[in-house]
């Protein structure tokens, strides 16, 4: 980021302040849009480490958050285990599944929309294997039972999930600056730009991505999990549908793909003008009824900002480089 | 396993389905060979297609057949014009901010289309919906014949002018090598506009041929696209044969696959199919070198 | 130090190389030449280990590398830049070489003070903070050099790293790569032009047509028949001694 | 503010403090006026996305509702205050259903009405639950809605157990009348939560009337073809076919069984999601004999008759959608005059306590049980010439079932 060093401790306990100050000031809905603003962050983050920070840009990461959802999810209401036991074994089950993605596809030396396309297939598959399988329950869904506890997992007060959802995204944010400053961080980048020259200068770079999406799988399989808790029900397009998929991208990449804060930026506009062009529709007597209408001034934003940021809205921190020219 | 005569009814009903299929994999395709770009905002233009077609014909009585040059003139127009004045405008020159901006046209076209048209399922019923061809065990409606049929020669006049037209070579050149066609003085951002036109176009002539055996809502047209991706990475992300091959392919397999592994888990045939291709043969049976 | 033995590498039924040898021995600079197209970069890469050779071998310090993953021959001591330059475009030129000192570090401290003292010896310690994508030609050509360098490699391939330059920085090229060497870095260096091989080599090797045709000191290369024709075409070489 | 139990007394301060000031910025503006304030209810549905047509036909029966409650005079228990709609999108998501339920708790709404999609449902009413505000599920067809032990959900219409157990009933009156000619069926499902629950309670509820279910095909939404079902079917040869699926896979799979030739002596659908006048209008012969059991008005109510020409001349079609939600903001009127409140603990037992009688709907007096309707039940209608005519149950019929259909030449 283009801001001063100085600034930039100050500026972020600002942030952190501003952030756990803010459900005790705002009403539950409005604690509730904030739980979801990090929430997409936070999966948001999942995606970008793999899509921004390594460039292995993926249109099926749904497939690693329904993994994680169905897995504690089953583990629980099949199983009788506890939710928080579960998450971490979802964790697991996602950073396996992606570990399998990227062990076939790039042994396979899949690059660009070629890997994207294979995970957009992938979440299919598991979409159908959903539906389909008996242990999932199929297109009935899989229902936990409401059990206010936060033993359980679950939470009488939404400020609770919020500043979980808060954790979880900050967390994630810890991640991706880590792998700003870290070796690991650095090949990402190297493979991205270039995997060439990564491999010519000692990067293991089918070692490096299949851990990045190990990694990526594991922490959107978190973000599963933590949504199967905090809504109670899923199914098979839920858990698998493009929609998330489509979300996790877009945050990142509206917010600026490859930053720290780029998924957090993205999930907070995307997020507030979901919101906002929402609430204007139900406010203003005459778009009463034209709810369309909302979405299509969502649409129009997206493109704006596309248009007037080519960075994402992280460009209007920070300066980079112009776009090599494509090839 | 069903009977052999079921099975061949249903290599039939394949290939029918299939013929739809090619058309909209190869304004795909031809996108994506050209400017390699995805485009999210397939579906959503093969919708607005669909609703010109039937509003040709509820407003005006247009038969759908009739209305295909007209609809193709029109969507390569709305393609032209929405690659010159948004696309290719607005990309600052990255691939993924065309993704953004398709997606974002995908929001729009969408939203206003419910906004505008509403939500309910249109259909258009012509008279010869239900007449149909019997073959054996298979029945094979009227519609479904003609529109494999026209597909068929249309995607052979694409093939045809992309071959010979010298529009055609150009693109072909540009598809190849970008710079290439730069520095020998292709107008490359008019051919762009023009490839996604092209694109467009497709999409049109495949709403003229859905929408007598099909119908519309603001969201049908997503339901054609990821098997229209599965199409042109089985025929080779870029090759106009591969997806005519490749669409029938599919349409054969999904038919058999229904039939044998029942309809709902058939449909993973075409995403196994999909992810054998590009772990075994990324470049499609079609697709030159990477 | 380095054998290579026989190697061959086709691509679709046409030979790229063809049966080619050559060595390079401890503190050497060896030059390969040859003409465009002659397979002197598709040598460099079965070599480095992007290409699998067909057959033949390569060793290494006495040990077979062939067919090994480059960054495995990387991690060996061996590493190669780029004919056509490959910037990290995005990053800045002190990460692009703190790539290569994360070879064998993970401590970025470590790393960006080895990427410093590396920028400080290719002459780049003034572009430590400018993106890699906004390099001039030379920049990059430095850039790559800087990036190999820092993975602390014994032996060093550089392709073509003096072509499209000016003689001026051509010469401050040679420089660097002099003082490479003195610091103990064996060198293979393809280049496309003969003169610059010749200020700086101890042996040549020319390949031409995948054939490796001739070897020696920069003036019995010079003198060599078959070099001239390959290079002149057919005939050349009689009538330039007429 | 109803802040939900144990929390710091601060945060309450906290929030009581800026309410105020959200409800100022927020643009919510306080009803301050002579009259008894606005009873608010919150209106959630999918109005875009995949299911809008059917989110907009739930809201216009609503908003008719609305006026027209208001129109009589409001709740008159209450000094005839009005009810006030909070419209909400759900897009088809569960987020943002969730997220609509807060928003209008925030706004004060004294219960819902929605959702459509039963996933939403499901999450949107659990959410409503932590402020035990009643949701009234309008549509929505998954038992699991009611079988949470949730106190304050209400669904008036029945669910898809009891549409399977009078469709089971009215076929087998039907077949007993016919000589039994029906002995095989095959049922075609979409793969969700509704097709499938629906499939599978037919398929073991089938061979007690005598008839066998030969097979389960369950398909996608969307499915672009039926070709490959018409041929699967015309191979088994059943004598009947059962199907549960929604609007546009209802309407091309009948098309295509129409253009296929599929000859049997019965389409019979259970809650078959595009049985409705304009498929009848607009495929007369596709749809002809089809029979469905699912929701439907009371054809003998002039209420509901009176409704039915005022949605048409709007322009809009009479679709269980629009007079299933008029209905819930009927039996939520009704329960508001009872309760003499909007305190939500008193509507919730007024709610529960009702004996409503749903006007427009075929129904027996409502009556609770666990949230479910008891009197709730489904209609069996058969298109006949270009209009829909119920079939079943006999009190309410209003022709006679064509059983079995004649055979196409």
């Amino acid at each position: 980021m283009n801001v001063p060093s100085s600034w930039r401790v100050p500026l972020l306990a600002t942030g952190i302040a501003a952030a756990l100050a803010y459900p005790l000031l705002v009403p539950n809905y409005l604690v509730t849009v904030g739980m979801l603003v990090f929430f997409t962050a936070f999966i948001g983050q999942s995606w970008n480490i793999a899509g921004g920070f390594a460039g292995q840009t993926s249109f099926g990461h749904v497939v690693f958050f329904g993994t994680g959802a169905y897995t504690s999810t089953i583990l629980q209401v099949t199983y009788g285990w506890n939710p928080w036991l579960a998450w971490p074994v979802a964790m697991a089950a996602g950073g396996a599944v992606g570990w399998m993605i990227a062990v076939l596809s790039f042994r396979a030396g899949l690059k660009g929309s070629y890997f994207a396309l294979i995970t957009l297939a992938f979440a299919e598959v598991f979409r159908i294997l959903a539906n389909s399988v008996p242990f999932t329950r199929g297109g009935l869904g899989m229902l936990i039972k409401a059990d206010p506890r936060p033993e359980n997992f679950q939470f009488r007060d939404p400020i609770w999930i919020y500043y979980l959802a808060f954790v979880l995204c900050a967390v994630s944010i810890l991640i991706a600056w880590q792998l700003t400053r870290s070796r690991f961080g650095a090949r990402l980048v190297a493979i991205r730009e270039n995997e060439d020259a990564a491999r010519a200068l000692g990067i293991d770079v089918f070692a490096e991505k299949v851990k990045v999406l190990t990694l990526s799988g594991a922490m959107c399989a978190a973000g599963g999990t933590f949504y199967a808790q905090k809504y109670l029900y899923i199914d098979p397009s839920i858990a698998f549908g493009v929609d998330k998929s489509v979300e996790m991208l877009l945050v990142s990449m509206v917010g600026g793909a490859g930053t720290v804060f780029g998924p957090l930026i993205g999930s907070v506009a995307l997020t507030g003008i979901n919101e906002g062009t929402r609430w204007l529709a139900g406010i203003v007597p005459a778009l009463k009824n034209v709810q369309p209408l909302s979405l299509v001034v969502y649409g129009l934003m997206l493109i704006l900002i596309v248009a007037r940021l080519p960075d994402g809205l992280m460009g209007l921190f920070r300066r980079r480089p112009k776009a090599v020219p494509r090839a | 396993m069903p009977d052999p005569a079921i099975l061949l009814a249903g290599v039939l009903n394949g290939l029918l389905a299939g013929g739809i299929y090619v058309l909209v994999a190869v304004g795909l395709t031809l996108i994506y060979g050209v400017l390699h770009i995805i485009n999210f905002a397939h579906g959503s233009l093969l919708m607005l297609a669909m609703y010109a077609v039937f509003y040709l014909w509820r407003l005006l009585g247009i038969d759908p057949y009739a209305a295909l040059p007209m609809v193709i003139a029109g969507s390569f127009a709305f393609g032209f014009v929405l690659y010159r004045l948004l696309i290719g405008r607005y990309n600052h020159g990255r691939d993924e901010n065309i993704l953004l901006i398709t997606l974002g046209v995908s929001i729009v076209v969408d939203n206003a289309a419910l906004l505008f048209f509403g939500g309910d399922t249109q259909t258009i019923d012509v008279t010869y919906a239900g007449s149909f061809v019997e073959l054996g065990a298979a029945f094979l409606p009227l519609p479904k014949i003609i529109s494999f049929a026209a597909s068929l020669l249309l995607c052979l006049i694409l093939g045809l002018y992309m071959a010979k037209s010298d529009t055609g070579k150009a693109i072909r050149a540009l598809a190849r090598e970008r710079q290439g066609a730069r520095l020998v003085g292709i107008d490359v951002d008019k051919l762009f506009a023009v490839s996604y036109g092209i694109g467009i176009a497709c999409l049109g002539a495949a709403a003229c041929l859905l929408m007598p055996s099909y119908y519309v809502t603001p969201s049908s047209g997503h339901a054609f696209v990821l098997v229209a991706f599965t199409i042109v990475v089985l025929g080779g992300m870029g090759s106009f044969v591969g997806a005519a091959v490749g669409g029938f392919i599919i349409g054969i397999t999904e038919s058999l696959g229904g039939l044998i592994l029942g309809e709902q888990l058939g449909q993973i045939g075409i995403s196994l199919i999909f992810i054998l291709i590009l772990l075994l043969k990324p470049t499609g049976l079609f697709g030159g070198a990477r | 130090m380095l054998e290579v033995r026989d190697l061959s590498k086709s691509f679709g039924g046409l030979k790229a190389v063809d049966g080619a040898s050559l060595d390079v021995r401890r503190g050497e600079i060896v030059g390969l030449i040859g003409p465009n197209g002659a397979g002197k970069t598709t040598l460099f890469a079965a070599i480095a280990g992007f290409h699998r050779p067909d057959a033949g071998h390569v060793a290494f310090e006495g040990r077979d590398i062939t067919g090994l993953a480059p960054y495995k021959i990387c991690a060996a001591g061996m590493v190669r830049t780029f004919q056509i330059t490959q910037p990290f475009a995005a990053i800045s030129v002190r990460e692009n070489i703190m790539i290569g000192a994360y070879l064998h570090t993970g401590d970025r401290r470590l790393a960006e003070r080895e990427a410093e003292a590396v920028a400080s010896r290719v002459g780049m310690g003034g572009q430590l903070d400018q993106n890699g994508a906004d390099l001039t030609v030379a920049g990059r050509k430095r850039l790559e050099l800087a990036r190999a360098l820092a993975t602390g490699p014994r032996l060093l391939l550089l392709d073509e790293v003096m072509a499209g330059l000016n003689p001026t920085e051509i010469g401050e090229i040679v420089e660097v790569i002099r003082d490479i060497r003195a610091a103990g870095v064996t060198i293979l260096l393809i280049e496309h032009v003969m003169q610059a091989v010749t200020s700086l080599a101890e042996r040549v090797y020319v390949l031409n047509q995948g054939r490796m045709i001739a070897e020696g000191t920069p003036a019995e290369i010079a003198s060599d028949p078959g070099v001239i024709e390959a290079y002149l075409g057919h005939g050349a070489a009689k009538v330039l001694r007429a | 503010m109803t802040s939900q139990g144990k929390f710091p007394v601060s945060r309450r301060g906290f929030v009581a403090g800026s309410s105020a000031l959200a409800a100022g910025t927020l643009g919510f503006p306080a009803v301050l006026r002579a009259q008894p304030a606005a009873v608010k209810v919150g209106m959630i549905h999918p109005v875009t996305g995949f299911v809008a047509y059917n989110g907009q036909q739930s809201r216009l029966g609503g908003t008719m509702a609305v006026e027209d409650v208001n129109k009589a005079g409001g709740i008159k228990s209450m000094g005839g205050a009005k009810l006030e709609a909070l419209l909400g999108d759900s897009q088809s998501k569960v987020e943002v259903g969730v997220s609509e339920v807060e928003k209008m708790n925030e706004q004060g709404v004294a219960a819902y009405i929605g959702c459509y999609q039963s996933p939403v449902g499901i999450a949107a009413s659990q959410a409503a639950a932590k402020y035990n505000t009643p949701f009234l599920i309008d549509v929505g067809a998954s038992d699991l809605l009611v079988s949470r032990g949730l106190k304050n959900v209400f669904r008036l219409k029945p669910g898809f157990g009891v549409c399977v157990d009078d469709g089971i009933a009215s076929l087998g009156a039907l077949n007993k009348a016919a000589g039994g000619v029906a002995k095989t069926a095959v049922i075609v499902h979409e793969s969700g939560e509704f097709g499938t629950g629906t499939a599978k309670l037919l398929a073991g509820k089938l061979p007690s009337i005598d008839i066998q279910a030969k097979e389960l095909i369950a398909h996608d939404n969307p499915t672009r073809n039926f070709d490959n079902i018409a041929l699967r079917i015309r191979s088994l040869a059943p004598d009947i076919v059962m199907m549960s699926n929604y609007g546009n896979e209802y309407m091309l799979l009948a098309r295509t069984l129409y253009q296929q030739k599929v000859n049997v002596a019965g389409f019979f659908s259970i809650l078959g999601g595009g049985f409705n006048y304009k498929f009848v209008k607009e495929m007369p012969d596709v749809a002809q004999y089809m029979m469905d059991v699912n929701h439907w008005f009371n054809p003998r109510s002039a209420q509901a008759q009176a409704l039915k020409k005022r949605v048409e001349d709007g322009g809009a079609l009479f679709t269980f959608e629009v007079y299933l939600t008029y209905t819930n903001v009927m039996l939520l009127a009704d329960s508001l005059e009872r309760a003499g409140t909007a305190d939500k603990e008193k509507l919730t037992a007024a709610l529960a306590s009702s004996t409503f009688k749903a006007e427009l709907m075929p129904y027996g007096p409502t009556r609770f049980v666990n949230g479910q309707n008891q009197g709730g039940r489904p209609a069996t209608m058969q298109a006949l010439k270009g209009d829909i005519e119920v079939i079943a149950p006999a009190e309410f019929a209003s022709a006679k079932a064509v059983f079995p259909k004649p055979k196409l030449n």
